[in-house]
């Protein structure tokens, strides 16, 4: 079966990649497969200077979920292109770099970097990370503040603008009309919901930084409604994600309006969870009498 | 590294709360030293979306079985505990460098652990001995916490420490290290931070090397869940990738 | 060990009580035990004339959690009053009633009725309703509009009135300081995430309504973060709901800031679960070296 | 109504995807008719928050045993499938109310099931034969689907039909109904909802009982998820605390 999607101009072999901060930049799954299995490569956020992040604990386990406050650690957009991007270069897997920032000026920084390297092919932007203090969330919360960076980004880049939103809205419609105004080519949700363990014995947060982004199986009902709601009031392609374990979780993606999907939390249980996705996606399509994935394009819209 | 299903030989309850299950599987084959660790599978399906990161204790090629000794603690390793001899457990692993045992000879060395910090040292001791001298001080809860005094007597001179005195030594391993006033060459440690961070601190002089504990996400240093402060280049490490054993002078715990 | 506990004027005898619409109006649940045993009841949403609710199906499973979109399904505020409070008058279990509907009249002609029973010892205001097309939810995520509702329901009612917050807000301090100043003796938190789950047969929800309300052990790390939040911002009296199945899960809601809790979805996994952390409740706190209720008070104020 | 641990005594495939499972324990005790179901815990601790109902297909009150007839349609339904004898299962019920069987006597009755709606005719016609003259017809998806078809003949006239036409009948429970042209007493029927709609239009003239599903919440009338209209005075019924059978006058499907 033909896998293949269109995400605009950007051609996937297959829907299934993995999602950001829960890939590394890819080299350390190359142990378990071959890159080029994936449709797409989202490699961790990129910030203006190198970060070290939160103090640990930086994870903790939750019901059919997980929480983490990595709190952005990486090398910064430098290194990154210097030291990280060579390894992935060579292989036939487009990259998709997210971008991260504190503030206006470091998102545009990253984002006019990183378009300047060829292994990169779209942006992610990141509007939505919930464990930096400074800046990160405001910008996924509010529609003015996202239509001005996206606007801000867009005109430094010539790569396709995917804006990765946050699910912690009253409100993610009109967040996802504001970005696709400001000129996003496409959208990715959804980032973490802001979640919080209590350590019973100290009586304090267990992680460090207090909060934490929820992510995994638990947030997935609400990830296909947004993306659901988000399908109805705009044509952008969609990268959908949270929760997915299995090919029949990517139909339930497909179906409710994503163009593709993102596995992050998934890749901790099973490490080969995307190339074993790849494989079973055609048997899990056959079984439910889908012959091509075009069959599910308009399936959500009610 | 591997990922592979291990089947459970035994699972016995070795001290209060404490636990010794044996595995046999293929991973065992890509084990290269003492100090590397396993990432268990917790559960049915996708409720545990964490594995549980482990020591492991002892291991023997030719038998292709490993030894974990695990602390009931919360979910996973409750759940670990009821696992029963013929089932098969999802591994990943060896992760992680484990502790540096070629070429040292000769010397008289000197292994702390804390509660279930002794597990990774036993296989550690066992390989040291051959052409060392080691001792042992292993630091534990109270009497009946304490497992492997026996077997690290074979290969090592070994101290007890209980925090409230029901054997040995009362008080903690550090303790143990003032009383016997003894310059060793070389050191290696695993237990709770804290003692970690006091270990490092009396015997500053002396090359050590510590294995250290986090929480953690993939285990492979793919998430940058398990970082600690170091003194090199980049300014920290990931326990899991660069780990969990590092030389003394270059973590800052 | 003294589980008492006190929500304003209101004292409970433990702080267990089941969550609205999780337990009928009690009488089902007598069968498994009695309910004496409990601190509250919460009784089933009211509404000024009967509601069927709607179509079914109403319920899903998820991961950790359950969708449920039953509509507000309840005989009308009279016939509650006339059927259902009077099997309810002779326990020593004080009552607490739900109130919803579609319009500010409509809350607060229930309210006014509700408040004329002497069951009934407290009012909670369900602006959160996410499973009613008209009204219901907006009152839960405009402050403006909460503090309206509020305020009228306030004026006609002596009872104790706690207000039940939506998690689907970007900003759930902003409701519960709004709510505060209207006059509300105490908040009730969290009611469900919206949701949805797709049927991959007929590629379509598979909740009738579409979307459900996401409750269970997957949102509860939601919950104790709103609540930890909240708590910073208010001494108001807090009932804490959302996933709780062990007393464990009590603890770390009582930690959080909660000074009572709800109970919901684990009723239907087990219909004993109430009378069984009242039972379990002590063993629990001596095993974290807690001798009374109290030593948790400010816990959570960081 | 009770709570209890049933222990599996076996739990075998006895069609295409259908299994057998037959539970020993004191909530049988309990059972009064047949059509009651009894609500099943799913999985290990929380994470399957909803229970799920099977009706009872048979019933042995001395022996302290009872039968489902379970078809693997997702994660509950596989989860039972590993079960194996002498593990427990948490049961609660019997729950609902039952076909009325008392006081009926030497009356032609039909029993209509459909797939998995047959289980719970099974003990319904074993109690209504030993009185009265009893036609059973029973529609599966295909050959391989059909189970019980002997086990039904001993007390009923049985006629089988299949969607496929791959064994007996070929078409809908409803086809067989109109190729009779029998008139008959009484009916009862379970069966997916298109099933029992047809019957209650082809059978309007009959007294009949309709047994229903729907998907539940808490089994026990608290929670409205398992509402159908009626006609009655509020309107609606709750099936697993009014039902799960009714008589074909008072619901609308
Ligand atoms: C490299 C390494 C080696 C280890 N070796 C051993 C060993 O040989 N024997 C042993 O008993 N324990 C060992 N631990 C600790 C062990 O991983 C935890 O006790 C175990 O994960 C607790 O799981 P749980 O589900 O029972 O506890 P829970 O508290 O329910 O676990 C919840 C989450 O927290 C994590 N967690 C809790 N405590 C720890 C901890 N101390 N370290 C890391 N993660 C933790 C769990 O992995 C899980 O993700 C080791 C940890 C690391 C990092
Ligand atoms: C009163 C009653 C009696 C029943 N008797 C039988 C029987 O004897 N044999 C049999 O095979 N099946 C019977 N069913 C249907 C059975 O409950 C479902 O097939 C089963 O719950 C599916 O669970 P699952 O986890 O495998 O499927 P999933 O689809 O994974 O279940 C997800 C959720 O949907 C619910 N669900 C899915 N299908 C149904 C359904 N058809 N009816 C109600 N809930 C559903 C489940 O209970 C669960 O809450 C009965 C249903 C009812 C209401
Ligand atoms: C450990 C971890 C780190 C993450 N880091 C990032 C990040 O750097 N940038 C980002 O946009 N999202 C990040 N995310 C969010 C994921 O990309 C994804 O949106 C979210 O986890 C939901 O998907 P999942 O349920 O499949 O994990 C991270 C998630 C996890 C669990
Ligand atoms: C089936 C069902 C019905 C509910 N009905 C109501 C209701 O009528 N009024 C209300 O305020 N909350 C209602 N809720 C929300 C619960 O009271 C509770 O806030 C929520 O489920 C979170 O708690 P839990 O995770 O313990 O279920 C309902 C929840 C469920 C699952
Ligand atoms: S656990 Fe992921 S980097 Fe160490
Ligand atoms: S399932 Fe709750 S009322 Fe029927």
């Amino acid at each position: 079966m033909n896998l293949s999607v269109k995400l605009g101009r950007l051609v996937l072999k297959n829907p299934i990649m993995p999602a950001s901060g829960c890939f590394g930049f890819g080299k350390e799954f190359s142990q378990f497969y071959d890159l080029n299995e994936l449709g797409a490569i989202v490699i961790k956020a990129a910030t203006g200077n190198p970060r070290f992040g939160n103090p640990t604990p930086r994870v903790a386990e939750t019901p059919s979920g997980m929480l983490n406050a990595i709190g952005l650690q990486n090398p910064g957009v430098d290194q990154i292109i210097e030291n990280e991007l060579p390894f992935l270069e060579p292989f036939h897997t487009p990259v998709i770099a997210n971008v991260a920032g504190s503030s206006e000026e470091e998102y545009v920084e990253v984002a006019r970097k990183l378009s300047k390297s060829s292994t990169i092919k779209a942006l992610e932007l990141n509007i939505s990370c919930p464990n930096v203090k400074e800046g990160g969330i405001q910008f996924g919360t509010e529609p003015d503040l996202a239509y001005e960076l996206t606007k801000k980004v867009k005109d430094v880049t010539n790569k396709l603008l995917f804006v990765k939103l946050s699910p912690n809205v009253t409100n993610i419609v009109s967040i996802a009309k504001a970005v696709e105004e400001a000129g996003a080519d496409g959208l990715s949700m959804i980032n973490t919901l802001t979640g919080m363990q209590l350590d019973l014995k100290s009586r304090k947060p267990l992680i460090a930084n207090e909060t934490g982004g929820l992510s995994g199986p638990a947030i997935k009902p609400i990830a296909i409604r947004m993306i659901h709601q988000v399908r109805q009031q705009t044509s952008l392609p969609i990268i959908g994600m949270g929760g997915i374990c299995t090919a029949e979780d990517v139909l339930e993606f497909l179906i409710a309006g994503a163009d593709a999907v993102a596995v992050g939390t998934a890749n901790f249980q099973n490490p080969f969870i995307c190339k074993e996705l790849v494989d079973n996606l055609p048997k899990v399509l056959e079984q439910y009498g889908i012959h091509s994935l075009d069959e599910l394009k308009g399936a959500a819209i009610s | 590294m591997f990922r592979g299903d291990l089947e459970v030989k035994s699972n016995k309850l070795i001290a209060s709360d404490t636990f010794e299950i044996v595995l046999q599987g293929n991973v065992v084959q890509q084990i290269s030293r003492p100090g590397q660790f396993v990432h268990i599978k917790i559960g049915e399906g996708s409720t545990h979306m964490l594995r549980r990161p482990f020591s492991i204790a002892d291991y023997n090629i030719k038998a292709n079985q490993l030894t974990i000794i695990y602390k009931l603690i919360g979910d996973g390793t409750e759940w670990l505990s009821h696992r029963r001899t013929g089932e098969n457990l999802n591994v990943l692993g060896p992760l992680g460098n484990g502790f540096e045992v070629e070429g040292i000879k000769d010397e008289h060395i000197l292994v702390i652990g804390g509660g279930v910090g002794v597990p990774p040292l036993y296989n550690l001791v066992k390989q040291l001995s051959t052409q060392n001298h080691v001792t042992a001080i292993l630091g534990y809860q109270s009497k009946d916490a304490i497992f492997y005094e026996q077997k690290f007597s074979r290969f090592a001179d070994t101290f007890i420490a209980t925090n409230d005195g029901s054997y040995g030594y009362k008080g903690f391993v550090t303790d143990v290290i003032d009383q016997m006033g003894v310059k060793f060459d070389q050191y290696y440690a695993c237990g709770p931070l804290g003692m970690l961070g006091a270990v490092q601190q009396r015997l500053i002089d002396v090359d050590g090397y510590l294995s250290i504990e986090e929480r953690m996400g993939c285990g492979v240093g793919a998430c940058f869940a398990c970082v600690c402060p170091a003194i090199n280049e980049k300014g920290y490490v990931k326990i899991c990738q660069d780990g969990p054993v590092f030389h003394s002078k270059e973590v800052t715990l």
